[in-house]
Parts: C-alpha cells; structure tokens; sequence
C-alpha cells in the first residue's frame, strides 16, 4: 500500500460499537478529562440527541454541563464562540446541518473568523456537530451534506468520519484542537435502532482515549485500476461497489478523506498517481464543492496523470427529492458508483 | 355562536383527526419488523397535529381560499381545515407523481396554490413569507389575508421578532399564529421561553396579542375572528397564541420518555371534549356523530385510495422542476 | 473567434454610463413596463442604495414601490419571496453579500427549494441584488464574494456582470426570469465617485430596454496561448494582464462567465480546446469554489486538453485582511495574474 | 454623584472624542484630490461614535477590565471607556503589524483579550457572543459580567430577539445596552422599529428594561449601575436602551443628506454640555477643561505616533494566523 494510513486503532481491540456510541464515549471521555468542556444544543439532554449523539451523557454529567436549549440557533452557537473565547471548550450541536441558514453568520463570520481578525490572539476552540445526508425520504430541507459550503468558507476545520472508530478519534481530536472545528456525522452511520444503517456503522473502538489525526485521509481499500476519493457514508457505498467490480477483475483504490478542511490533497495525488484515473463519489451537490476541489488538486499538480476523464457521482443539482424513487435518483448509490466504475474503465 | 358555525367547526376537527388516523395506520404498517423510518408506503419524518385540531378550525374558519396560509413542520390540519384538496395531499405525502408537489415535496413541503396554502420544515421561518403574500393582497387591495403559523418552539427564533415588527410596521394584513402545546420536541416551553405568554411580546412591537389558554375550538374561533377582521379592513397584524396539546409524538417513533404530562392525555383530547359540549348543548346528536365521522372516513378514504393508486415518479424525472 | 459572443448590445450606442447607472436604467425601465416589480432594502429609498445600485427609483417610483426595511434581512427577504410565490416581481437588496448568514435560511430553504418542492407549481420571480468583492480595507465581514456558495446551492440562478451594458441587459433578463436569481455587482465596477474605480466601470450602454442571456459567457479578448476563466472585476485584471502579456508575445483569452448557474460549460471547454492551457482567476476563496468546477469541466470532458497544469489565482483560503498590504496580497491583482501566465507559459 | 466620578466620565468623554478627532483628520487627510475610501493612511469604512459618548462612560465606569463588551461596527467609545490601550487601538486602525490583531482586523474587528473587548461589523451578531462571555463567566463563578451593545437599528434582527431570551432563561449576567442613535444609515427609527421603547420589548423576556431619553452621561450611569449590580449578583440580563446622538455621518463620506435633524446639532452635543454642568455645578474649571484636553491630547499623540511609526504587515505573511 502506497499511502500512509493513520494506524487504526480499531486493530487494537474487538469490543464493537456504533458510530453514535463511539461518539458519545469520545466526548464524555473528554468531559472527565477537561472540566472546561460542556455540550448544548437542541434535544441534546434528556432525549439525548435526535441520532443519539449526546445519549446518557445527561445522566453523566448534569444540566450543568448538558444543555438543552431554545430553537435559536444564532444565539446559542453565538453563546458557544463566546464561551471558547473565553477559554471554555463547547461541543455545540446543530441538529441538521441543513438548518445552518438561521446562524450562518455566527458560524462564519465570527467563529471561524476571530482568530484570524484577532491575529491570533483569540483562540475559538469549539466543536460544531451536526447530523448530515439523506436517504430516508426527510426531503430537501433535511437531507443535505452541505459540507462544500463549510469547506469553502476560511477559518473552520472540516471532518466527516465514515465508521465508529474514526467517529470516537475524530471527536477526541475536534475536543482538543484551539480552533473551531466542524463536525459532520452521517445519519446513515450512527447505527440507530430506527434507521436503515450501513452494516460497518457498527465496528471495534478502543476503550482508552485516542486522536485520529485531521487532516489525514484513510485509505479504506487499495488497489490500482482507479482511485475512488469520497468520504463518509458514500465510503461504504465506494467499498461495496469496489467489491463487486473486484469479481470483474477491476481493482478498485477507495481513499475516505476523512478531513475536506485541511485536505490531505498529497493523499489524492498519491493515489491518482498510481492509478491513472479519478472517481469522486460526493453526496453533497455536485458543482462549485467538493468533486470540483479534488479534481484541481490533479489538474494544478499534473492534468496529464489522468488516463481517463475523471467522473463524478454526486447528487445532481437539485434539492434532495421526497419520494423514494427521486431520492435514490439523486443519491450517490452502489449502483450509479459501480455504473462509473464500468465507464471510467471502458 | 350559531350551530352550523359549532357543527362545521367540529366537522372540520373530525375530518382532519380522520386523515391523520389513516396516516398513522399506514405510516405504521409496513415498517416493520426493524422499524425502519425511510421505508414503506409513507417514508420519512412524520409529525401529526393530532390534539391540534382547534387551532386549524377555529383560525381557519374565519378565512377563505383566496386567503393564504404558512404552516410548520405539523401542518396538515392547517391545510385540511383551509380546505386543500385531500386527494392532493394525501398523494404527496405517499410521494406520488399526482402529488401536490409531484411527490418532490413530503409532507412538510404542501404548496397549494390554490388554497395560497404552504408550509416548511424550517421553525419559525414560514413567518416572512406570509408578509409577502400580505404585502402582495395589500398592494392589489384584494381583501385577502396571510396567517401564519408557528409553534411556541419556533417563536424564540430569529424570524419570529423580524416579522412581527415588518408586518406592524408596515401595516400588513396578517394573523400571527403560536401553536404552544407545551413542547418543542422534548424540551418543555419553561425551559425555552422567557416569558409566560407570547402575547406579551406582542406588545413590543406595538401589536393586539392575545393567548387563548384552553384549547377549545370555539375560544379559538372568538378571538381569530377579531384578528383576522382586523386585518381585513386595514387593522393591521396581530398575534394569538393558543395553548393547545400535542396529543401524540414529536414525530411519529418519539417514545416520549421525557414527557411528564401523559397522564390522563386522552381526556384532553379536544374533539371528544368538544363533541360532548355539543351533545349536552342539544347542538348534535349520536346519530350525528356517527354520520360526520362516516363523512369524513369516505372522504379520507377516497383520498388514500387516490394517493395509492397514483403513480410513484420515474427516477429519471429527478431534474426536472428545478428551474421554471 | 471560435466562440459564439452575445451580440454586444454596447457595439450600437455611444452613450456612456457607470454600471451603477446602468443597473439602475434596467430596473426603472422594468418598474415602467411591469407595475408587479418593486425594490425593497435597507436604504435603497432616500439614499438611493450604499453602492448606488437604486439611485433615483423612490423619486421617480415612490414609497410604495421602493422601500426602505428595517434591518432584518430575514423578515424582508422572506417577504419578497412571499410577494413572488403571489405573482409580483421583487427586486430585494441584501446590502452586502457578507450578510448572507443572517437569512440564508429564506434564501436557500425557501427561494430558491419551493419551485422544485411544488413539483413546478409554484413560481418564485424575483432578483436578490447584493454587492460583492473587496479591495478598501473593509476587512473580513465586508469584503467577500462568496458567489461559489451561492452558486452551489441549487434552484438560484446566480449572475455577475463586469461591465455597464451586462449589468444593464443582465438585470432586465434576472428580473424577467421567472427563478430566483441572484445579481452579484462588485463595488469596484460600480463607479461609484467615491471608490477606486476600474477606468471601464464607464462604458456605452444602449438606451432601449434589452436582454443580456443567462447563462451564456462572453470572450472579453480573442486569444490562443492561454485562455484565463474569469468574472466581475477580476475580468479586468485579466483583460490587463493579457495586454502587458501580449507586448511579450503570448496571447491570452479571456472568458467573461457572466453568470455562474446556468454555467457556460461549452465556452469553457471550447477555448481550452484551443489554449490547452488554464488559468482561473477568482475573487471568491480558492478551495471548494469556482474555480474547482471549471476544472472540473475539462477533467471530465478530457483532461489531457490541458498542456499544463492548472493555475488558479484567487483569494487563498483566509478571510479578508483589513491591512492593504495584506488585503492585496489576497486578492487577485493584475501582477499575480501576470505572474501565473507567465508560469503556465513556461 | 461624587465630583470624582463625575471628573472621571468627563475625561473619559473627552478622551474618546479627541482620539475620534485624530482619526477624523488623518482619515480625510490623504484621500484627495479625488476622494477614495480605499486609500490613505486609515483606508475602508469608518463609523465614528462622536456624540455617543454618553453611553460608553456612563456605562462603562461601573465596569472593569475582566467585564466583557462587545461592541457594534461604532465601537471606539467603548473600547476606550473600557480602558483599551490606545496604542494598539490606534495601530490596528492603521493596519500595522503593532496592532490589536496585527492589521488583520480593522476598525470594525477589534479584539482585545486584556480588557475582553470585542466588536463584529454585522449588526445584532455580537449579542450572541457576549452570552457566552457571561456563560464562562458564571460557570467559574467569577464576578464577572458581559455588556452587549447594539444600535436601535439592529434590535429589529433575529439576534437580538434570540439572546434577550437565552439569556433571561438561563438568568446570565448580562447588560444589554440598545444605542438608540435615532437612524440606520438613513433608516430613520420610525421607519425601522414598531415600538417607541426597546425597553418595552423587556418585559416579553420578562427582564427589566429601561430607556433613557436624554443622553446625559449620568442618567446612564445611574441605569447602568442598576443593570451591571443585578447581572453581578445573579439577578441576571436587563436591558438600556438609551436615546443617544449621531453627530457625524453613519461613516465617513456619508454627506447626510437625507438627514432632518441637524439644526442646532452641536447645541446638542453631550460634551460640552456636559462640561457646562460641571462648571455651573463647581465642579469642573476652566483650566481643568484644559489640562483634561491636554491630557487627552498627549495619550491620543502618543498613541497616533506609535501607530505611524509601527511596520506594515507584510504581504507574504497573509495566510498567517488563520489556524491556531
Ligand atoms: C431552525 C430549525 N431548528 C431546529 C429544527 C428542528 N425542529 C423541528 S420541529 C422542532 C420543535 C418545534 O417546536 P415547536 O415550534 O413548539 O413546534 P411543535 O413541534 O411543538 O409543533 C425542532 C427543534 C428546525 N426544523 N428548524
Ligand atoms: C446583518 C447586517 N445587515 C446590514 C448591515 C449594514 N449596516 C451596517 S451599520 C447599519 C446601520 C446600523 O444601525 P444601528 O444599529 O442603529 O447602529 P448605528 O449605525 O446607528 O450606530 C447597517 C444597515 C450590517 N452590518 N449587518
Ligand atoms: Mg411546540
Ligand atoms: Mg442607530
């Protein structure tokens, strides 16, 4: 394998979790370790986050520390930049990232703007999660990624893990990084009872407290024939269209970013290299976001690398379909992945 | 208040509480045995009013179809009791292609043109909208209103404080509406709103508020009637909160484990309540009862086999609508 | 000139305006023809807009059809999609496009998802005006272009003139358009008496209403060696640039987007078919923006058109310096795009 | 009042005015001939406080340097009245590398981690914030407060509605002070706000609200000791709104001409007539008016020098401090 990857830690041990529990264990670890660490948000308390991903740490850690708040996104994100500015470390939840509408600017143009504007004398060390993607027909004001948004606007880290290990490291990570850092979980990885769930949503996570590095990609699976660069639940579409192409003879390399903001841009050109063509699977809207940056990273190093045009499966632009029918149309399914494979390699 | 106002006013609950009946049944049905939200018939989040139905009535019978609404996230009473078409909407909501919005919209997506009805899954943010289809009436002078509704969740967003002081400001013919059933989600009202009333806050932007604290359908009525008049001849806004009762779940799959205010519930159930009111009041009768709810479970009926036979849209088609 | 150009409307008049005034002749001739077109914004009455952009229009339109709103950028753009859905033209400012965080719920839940949502039923005409672009010292919340953003976000049409007779023949097409569009005028085009102005924000402009088609790019220069992917001020520069470039004997062509969504895609590959060499300058942030997405066009078509690798000069990912020396160290100047063409001409 | 207390929000007055003076000159001083926003020793928009005094000293005197501001895009009274170093206020107006955030800010981005100051150029948007300055705050049970300053205009955004409810609800030590500067931009206040009194829009957070009519620097003292005492000893947020003075333009360049209200305008300025008080009162003499503006003089001269004197940042150091 040509690339580095972060060594897993989910080698290290065979207890399993979801990706929510891993979630959680990753943030009440810090909260024991780190007084100054609190969490809010809407229904982060007793019902313990929409796609549990505060569940228990009520219980844990008291309404001093876990806060249920009003439906005012702009106040109580505001509320967390100025506690981070004070030296506090909020974990602060936005329910679905497709609310970010009602508080963009305390988003991005405070939070993720003070440090900077301060030359660095103000440190915003917080953590914004928030619930991305589709699938279960929740329609186009529920459903989005949007993580292209986030990743074009200076000033926030931007993670996305894709399985539970990566969900507690990245977690830890976020807690203690000095900067602001968003924090995007896929509702199809949590492993919700209620909830059609990814089969890997449930995997090992070590019991001790780790980092995974951001800003490193993983690689999910190597291989040669064509490098697949996605991230989050479209990895395990990526793998279990990789699986099937394997049969074929196709061998498929599926790089999970892990990271859009900073990007392990060295990681894709890497692979690229080898493999000498680009597949980019990206749930967020297709133009002006993440399929595009990717592709620049080829282009600005060596256009000729790619032996084939690069293609990408993404949701098409349009808002995210109700009925089923429409949604599974727009959303970056094996199937369509596995169609590209074909054509990448025709 | 005159009978055929309180039999129609019950009618119109009937009809509403009939429809999400057979939504629930179906919504149900087939997501088992994993319970599995994004499957069967009806996928997708599913937030019922049902407990609701005194709001939708009492408001909406004091307006016409030339009048517009903007709804919530629970918005199918507003839309039943405004008098959209239940075939229409039943069908979106089964992600039909004979859908409302072609089934691209859901459940919490209904535009109506007809009944100048819509609704967003966005708390509080239907507000400004409302304002500009008041503004629109206002400019054409064609007698018609916008009322616009939100729950007392909502009414601690950003929007809500916009919009009441653009429309006051601007005169607009408007009717706030706060929904408070006492709970956003799991989060009870004490613990997200400062104040006891939102009709308090009414004040502050120089606005007539006022909070109907049973949930009854004709107090409802009552005090919509002043508002909506008001705004019909050039009053202005106003804002009427009702504290009403959230008889089911958040959504449909909430196990309300923190609910502290289940006892009972089913005895404050409004329709029950009200229909007894009338029995004793001479104003209906059994056999009414029966015949209204027979009514209703034709119409619903009719409107589900509609929506269930109608095609479900080509995958193919995904592009199309997003540009007129 | 192998690209088709809009027939340049300012070929058939002599008579000079800013691009301000010109703007501000679209829309009263609109407001003329369509008494269902109204402007509404902060301060676009009796100050006639900060940057201009509605000078005259309350004197010759009045109170009920140009309004002053309070400071709530929510409620009032809310209200103009409102006015839309019931078959009235809106013309509504957002003073700043930095200000998008306060109300881009209402913009992209609401304006630009309710047409696709009603399955086509309901319309949404209306055009959301908003000033772009830096260069004064304005600092990070005043000087950015952000229409990557907006132009990801799918359902907004999203166009950007560079010159007085587009921004005129753009505005009249935005406002007949039955979409939400979105009009991004850069300060610096305005000429505006009070701002360094580029010399060819005076340009003739023909005194009939007309047309400038969205979506289709203009050639500002013919040229073979390089083609340099461009917008808004920044065209300019470019226009600049190539001239000093061609003293030396290499000969740039420079495409004029003009608008964002519906994207030009074939403007683009044509003239790279031609150059085989890529230059983007954009004022927006560099990373997850535009200038991803017009590499991604070639990488898709065929990535070996490129002789070069790609260069892209845009505003690396930090937010707007206040400081001149910072500021222009960020922005895409004249020099840096000289610089790069002679780098990809190497 | 105490003569040194009155003495010491004379001087403050007089300190802020004189360094807005300084700023004024050199800000217009290199635009010519041909006047340009962008260029000169002090480049970009510039929104002086002149005339808003008041509300900075009265308010401020009860502070010290572990309370936090935030301000709005006029933030120069505050941040001097709260004892900012001059030297690094006035260098980062300059964009030098000596500034508060090495010329990285500007005059609207002023962050001042010794005296917990802060301002954003969008309006309302700093209310948030302060909230969780207060939340910090009172979780270390520290004695601190957080004062959020806005201007009336702004009280009509989201925001503003959002934090008065946080804060009330979860009872945080803070003073909301409302700038009422009677215009936004051009906006004048009837035409942006639907109640006489932001105090008014208190009671709907069930805080306690007061509004001073006149901009008298004690009638703000005494307010502001009520509120700083009640957000201090856990009697949570309250709101001033005080009815204050733009003497110059909304920012410089700004010629005003939509302005009705500029007769008599320096008769209403609250320096002078302030310091016309304290003479008939005994307090204050004519060479003390002196020697207070020679003193002012000296700090602003000093801190001026400094600022001029100070490196300008280097271009290639641009992508500096985005990440910690
Ligand atoms: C801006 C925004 N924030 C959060 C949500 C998630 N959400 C949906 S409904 C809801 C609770 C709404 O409570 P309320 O306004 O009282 O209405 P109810 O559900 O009780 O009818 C929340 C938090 C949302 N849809 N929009
Ligand atoms: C969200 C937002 N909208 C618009 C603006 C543009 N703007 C800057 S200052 C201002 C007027 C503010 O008026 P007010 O709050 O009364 O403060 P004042 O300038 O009078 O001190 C406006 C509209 C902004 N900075 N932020
Ligand atoms: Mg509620
Ligand atoms: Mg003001």
């Amino acid at each position: 394998m040509a690339l580095t990857q972060t060594p897993n830690p989910s080698m290290t041990t065979s207890r399993k979790l979801t990706t929510a529990k891993a979630m959680v264990e990753g943030i009440s670890q810090e909260m024991e370790r780190d007084d100054s660490v609190f969490v809010l948000g809407e229904d982060v308390g007793a019902y313990g986050g929409i796609f549990s991903s505060t569940t228990g740490l009520l219980e844990q850690f008291g309404p001093g520390r876990v806060m249920d708040t009003p439906i005012s996104e702009t106040a109580f994100i505001g509320l967390a930049t100025g506690a981070a500015v004070e030296g506090m470390r909020p974990i602060v939840e936005l329910m679905f990232v497709d609310f970010f509408g009602v508080c963009m600017d305390q988003i991005y143009n405070h939070m993720a703007k003070i440090h900077y504007e301060s030359g660095g004398n103000v440190k915003v060390p917080l953590v914004l999660m928030t619930a991305v993607g589709g699938g279960y027909s929740d329609g186009a004001q529920h459903s989005q990624c949007l993580w292209g948004t986030f990743a074009h606007l200076p000033g926030l880290k931007v993670v996305v893990p894709s399985n539970p290990a990566d969900a507690k490291g990245l977690m830890i990570a976020a807690i203690r990084d000095d900067n602001p850092v968003v924090y995007m979980f896929h509702k199809g990885i949590m492993g919700l009872p209620w909830m059609a769930k990814n089969p890997r949503s449930l995997g090992p996570v070590p019991e001790e407290a780790y980092e995974v590095p951001i800003g490193k990609a993983a690689v999910a699976r190597s291989g040669s024939d064509v490098t697949i660069v996605t991230l989050s639940l479209s990895v395990h579409h990526a793998l279990d269209a990789a699986d099937e192409m394997a049969k074929a003879g196709v061998d498929c390399e599926v790089i999970d970013l892990r990271s859009l903001v900073p990007l392990d841009r060295s990681a894709v050109l890497e692979s690229v290299t080898k493999t000498g063509r680009l597949l980019i699977v990206d749930e967020d809207y297709q133009s002006f976001g993440l399929s595009g940056e990717i592709t620049a990273i080829i282009a600005e190093s060596d256009p000729r690398l790619l032996r084939a045009p690069m293609i990408r499966v993404a949701v098409p632009d349009v808002p995210i379909p109700y009925a089923r029918s429409l949604e599974y149309a727009a959303l970056p399914t094996t199937e369509r992945i596995t169609a590209a494979i074909k054509r990448i390699m025709a | 208040m005159d009978q055929k106002t309180q039999l129609s006013l019950y009618e119109t609950m009937v009809l509403s509480r009939t429809f999400e009946e057979a939504i629930l049944h179906d919504y149900h049905a087939d997501k088992t045995p994993q319970w599995d939200i994004g499957a069967g018939l009806i996928p997708g989040e599913m937030h019922l009013s049902a407990g609701q139905e005194p709001v939708a009535a009492g408001v909406c019978a004091h307006l016409n179809a030339s009048d517009a609404i903007t709804a919530t996230h629970r918005p199918h009473h507003l839309a039943i009791a405004h008098g959209m078409d239940l075939k229409l909407l039943a069908a979106e909501i089964y992600g039909r292609e004979t859908g409302l919005g072609h089934g691209r919209g859901g459940h919490m997506h209904l535009f109506d043109p007809a009944t100048h009805f819509s609704c967003s899954g966005i708390i509080a943010e239907g507000y400004p909208p409302a304002l500009g289809q008041a503004f629109s009436f206002k400019a054409r002078n064609n007698g018609a209103i916008a009322v616009a509704v939100t729950g007392e969740g909502a009414a601690n967003q950003g929007a809500f404080h916009e919009s009441l002081n653009l429309a006051a400001l601007w005169n607009l013919p408007v009717v706030f509406v706060v929904e408070d059933n006492d709970w956003a989600i799991s989060v009870p009202r004490r613990a997200s709103t400062a104040v006891a009333s939102n009709a308090k806050r009414a004040e502050g932007y120089g606005m007539p508020g006022e909070r109907v604290e049973d949930n009854s359908v004709e107090a409802v009525y009552e005090a919509a009637g002043k508002a909506v008049e008001r705004a019909r001849h050039g009053g202005g806004p106003s804002l009427i909160e009702v504290h009403t009762l959230r008889l089911w779940g958040h959504f449909e799959g909430d196990a309300q484990a923190y609910r502290n205010d289940m006892e009972g519930i089913a005895e404050r159930d409004p329709i029950p309540r009200y229909a007894k009111e009338l029995v004793s009041a001479g104003v209906l009768s059994d056999e009414m009862i029966a015949s209204i709810a027979a009514d209703a479970k034709s119409s619903v009926d009719a409107a589900i086999a509609f929506a269930k036979s109608s095609p479900i849209p080509s995958g193919s088609d995904v592009s199309k609508y997003v540009f007129a």
